[in-house]
């Protein structure tokens, strides 16, 4: 037979095997669903709150304070080195007034205090917003050295302490979020597996029989994994729909509550998608694989 | 065709089922193996197509070993070797024709042809018309016919019939036989398990008696009809053939 | 004791398996079923212990009718009912005593008294020895014994046997149809179907035989060993417990 | 039989048929444990969260700034007010000067300039911890404002805006948790269900035997039913020695990020063990139950 014949054969096989065993079928497809489910609904809120992270990530910023009255051109030297810098995204100048009014904000109960203030006890600024992948840059912290001895600078609060810290949360949550997923994910596989070998178990004597008969394993085994593959890929199908459904479900109500967003900003990257029915594919293949291979001491 | 040199089989708990058994089968030969319930016929057979192996001597078929024969080699041993089982083993998920048109799949052999040998195998056990039903809605005698025509359908090298007619009227039971010897006038090698003495005492051939493991009769028999037998067949394909269609 | 009343009974597929059929089996009464394959044996079996309903007529037993039986009466009938079924049924996780002690422990009977009854039970078909065997370890024929044994132990009422000696030598067969005739003399109404027509003639009885559905034929029959038969299995009780033991 | 009979006919039965036929009752068991211990960490994870949450929601204050120099008399009856009222929890006094260095500690970057600061811009101030029930408290709003016209009171920040942000922050985190444990749970439950029912595929026959040989259904479903309940059952105990084993593997690495004690600061308590274990007796037996009923058509 040709290949074409023979995969033919196999398809047609699982085809006509799943059609009258549907009931099993459905049994087997809906367990990886669910599992790819689950698997897939925690996938979806790590990689919100990662994108969560980055984008606060993103946000660290240095604060370059000016002293108290500095020239125009020691200004713009500073400013022209600021913009020169590979690592630097963005420049903002905050006044003295602006300085002022944000730590009224940020302590509102101690709004009254500043306004007995004589003069603006707060310098005026520049918030240096840097490149994100900048933060592990050598040579960032040469530059910011070279940058405090800048006449024109009073004082540089490079956040990094707090990005280090930042960091090392997001690394936290994503080492969490990646250990629990692919914990989840295994389960799932491992569950599909024990779910196929069941599935296997009641066609054991059919597949004896076709030994018996002088079919070789190639064409035993073929429309089996055909049937795995066809199960898993069916069961990921359902479960991105389940997915979507779900994310579609949360979605306008979140929007009220602040971590709504957070956990179901965007849905599934095209790629990630994939991943999910690729993988129910491959559990379904391999639990097939696992189910008919050859017992000890079968002949 | 088929040699037995000094074989042994012993189940688990000491329970031997064959015990030094020695036969030779010729090419063409038709056998019958009998004994009583018990006495090691299926594994006599189980053997020759390996789904067991025997603890001590050899079987050989062709003159080759077959229990040095490397795994992957196996299926093709299995292909010239047509086997009706005593528990017919057919597959509940597939037709009849499916049932019996497997083996023919796998060798590659198109719908249309399939469909005609199916057609063929059937109608010489009267089961024709029954080409689309599934096993567990035939009668236990249906089911064993079904067997009998996979066992039929490649043509087989080797016959083997473990009490074929065990669930069949005595008329079905020698047509069943009439196509065995058939088969076997066109040079298939047959061993068939029997209880029947009717069957034997008219059919006729070597028999192989079996008890409690051993080989306690080995003897060529006349049948009823006498040695003229086969041509009486032949002058009557069409009695054979009339219980098929639909 | 066994009332058939215009049943009919048609499988999907307008596959007619019974055509009205009209017989009264009495109480103590020992009757064959005989027919070629696929004639409706097994399903006229069916309809006594309610595996399948009519689908016109009445089945009666004792005068009730089966089919208006209500489902959770089902059981008790069963339990005065015999059953050898053609394929056996044995439970492959349970080993040959569980299989045949299965219903005197569902009874509330000890285990002291069970093994005593399974022990004569099996002792009767010869298989006492291989109470600890599971189904997949014995031959097909002891496999089929075991079934026997079991229909046996409760001394049912009514005792239906579908092919019982199918994988049996000739000796063996009688031996368990001696058995029948003794239970029969107890007062257990016997149905057998058989495709033997050595065994209907040597032990003789009320013969039913089907065709395609229809009953052609309805005959009481004297056996080969007269109406004595049953004081000649009086005197020889031994011969049939024989074979048993370890 | 008497009951206590039937009981041990049921049970010894289970016991035979789970010892001839282990290799699926594993399969089943081994389901089982990771559908619960999928569900149990999620459970950990969101009882810690919720712990911690509380642990923030208590530690919110009402800070009472008092006017520049209070007399002695107006801040002794001020303390006396405090401490009568019942939603007060405790009280903090913070100096001038401890509030200026907690301004540093804030803002280090910011340390050098209330350095320069004259005299002390800060002023004295109590922090006013409350009982966590009471930010539910209608007398509380009013309370306050009488505090406020306290001849010893400059200013009170009474924190409940942010309260009540944590508040909502507390709801949602929690509802999200408990939605997605349900959700774990019910997925869970239904894999155990449909593998059960899997297994049931495999001894049909064997049921339908039992029935035609005239076994009762009583009889027939009793022994199912306790298998079903010890596989579910040892799915459930083997599910708290994993989750066990991981809480112990997790815990001494996480003392050194923050994050780590967030997630597993203590391990289950013995009612939600006890849940956990219900639940997967409880799932064992559903799927035997479902298993065992008579399909339709059957006599
Ligand atoms: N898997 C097994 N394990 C243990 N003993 C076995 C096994 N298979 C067969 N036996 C025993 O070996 C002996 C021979 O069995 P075999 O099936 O060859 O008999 P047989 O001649 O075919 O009998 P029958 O006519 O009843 O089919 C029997 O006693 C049987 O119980
Ligand atoms: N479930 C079913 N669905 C469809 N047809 C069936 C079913 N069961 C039996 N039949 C058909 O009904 C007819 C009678 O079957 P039954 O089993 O009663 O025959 P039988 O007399 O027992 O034959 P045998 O001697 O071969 O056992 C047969 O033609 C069979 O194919
Ligand atoms: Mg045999
Ligand atoms: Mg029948």
């Amino acid at each position: 037979m040709s290949l074409l014949r023979i995969l033919l054969f196999f398809v047609r096989e699982a085809y006509v095997n799943l059609r009258r065993s549907w009931r099993v079928s459905l049994l087997a497809v809906f367990t990886i669903t669910t599992s790819l489910f689950v698997g897939g609904l925690f996938l979806l809120l790590s990689e919100n709150l990662a994108r969560l992270l980055e984008e606060w990530r993103s946000q660290a910023k240095v604060i370059v304070y000016l002293s108290a009255p500095p020239s125009a051109d020691q200004r713009n030297d500073l400013l022209q080195k600021l913009e020169r810098a590979s690592w630097v995204e963005g420049v903002r100048e905050v006044s003295a007034e602006r300085a002022q009014q944000r730590f009224a904000e940020i302590f509102p109960s101690l709004a009254d205090l500043t306004l007995e203030w004589s003069e603006a006890p707060l310098p005026e600024s520049l918030e240096v917003s840097l490149a994100p992948a900048s933060s592990g840059d050598d040579g960032l912290p040469a530059w910011l050295a070279e940058l405090r001895r800048h006449p024109a600078v009073e004082l540089v609060d490079d956040d990094r302490d707090w990005l280090r810290q930042l960091e090392l949360l997001v690394g936290v949550f994503r080492g969490v979020g990646l250990t629990l997923g692919a914990l989840l994910l295994a389960a799932a596989t491992l569950t599909i597996a024990s779910v196929i070998r069941l599935t296997a178990y009641l066609y054991r004597d059919e597949i004896a029989v076709l030994r018996l008969i002088g079919a070789t394993e190639f064409y035993i085994r073929g429309p089996f994994y055909a049937e795995g593959l066809v199960q898993g890929a069916t069961g990921g199908l359902a479960a991105l729909a389940g997915l979507y459904a779900a994310y579609r479900l949360i979605r306008p109500q979140s929007d009220a509550a602040l971590l709504g967003t957070v956990l179901v900003g965007d849905f599934l990257p095209m790629a990630q998608l994939l991943f999910l029915l690729v993988l129910g594919a491959a559990a379904g293949l391999l639990g097939a694989i696992l189910s008919v291979r050859r017992e000890a001491g079968v002949l | 065709m088929i040699q037995f040199l000094n074989v042994s089989k012993t189940y688990e708990e000491c329970r031997v089922a064959l015990d030094r058994v020695t036969f030779e089968l010729g090419r063409g030969e038709f056998g019958f193996l009998t004994g009583p319930s018990g006495a090691g016929k299926t594994t006599l057979l189980r053997l020759i197509y390996r789904e067991a192996l025997p603890d001590s001597g050899q079987v050989l078929i062709r003159g080759r070993n077959v229990g040095a024969l490397p795994l992957s080699k196996v299926p093709f041993l299995r292909r010239r070797i047509g086997v009706v089982f005593q528990d017919c083993r057919l597959i509940d998920r597939k037709t009849v024709f499916e049932n019996v048109g497997y083996l023919p799949r796998v060798l590659g052999i198109g719908l249309r042809d399939r469909r005609r040998l199916a057609y063929q195998a059937l109608r010489q056990v009267g089961l024709a018309h029954r080409m689309r039903s599934f096993p567990p809605e035939l009668s236990r005698g249906e089911q064993q016919r079904v067997a009998i025509a996979r066992a039929l359908i490649n043509e087989p090298e080797i016959l083997l019939a473990d009490e074929p007619t065990g669930n069949l009227d005595p008329e079905l039971s020698r047509e069943v036989f009439r196509v065995f010897r058939q088969i076997n006038a066109t040079g298939t090698t047959v061993l068939a398990a029997t209880h029947s003495p009717a069957l034997i005492t008219e059919f006729g051939g070597r028999v192989l008696v079996l008890d409690r493991g051993r080989l306690v009769g080995d003897q060529r028999l006349v049948g009823r009809h006498g040695p003229d037998y086969l041509q009486l067949v032949q002058e009557e394909p069409r009695r054979v053939a009339r219980r098929g269609g639909p």
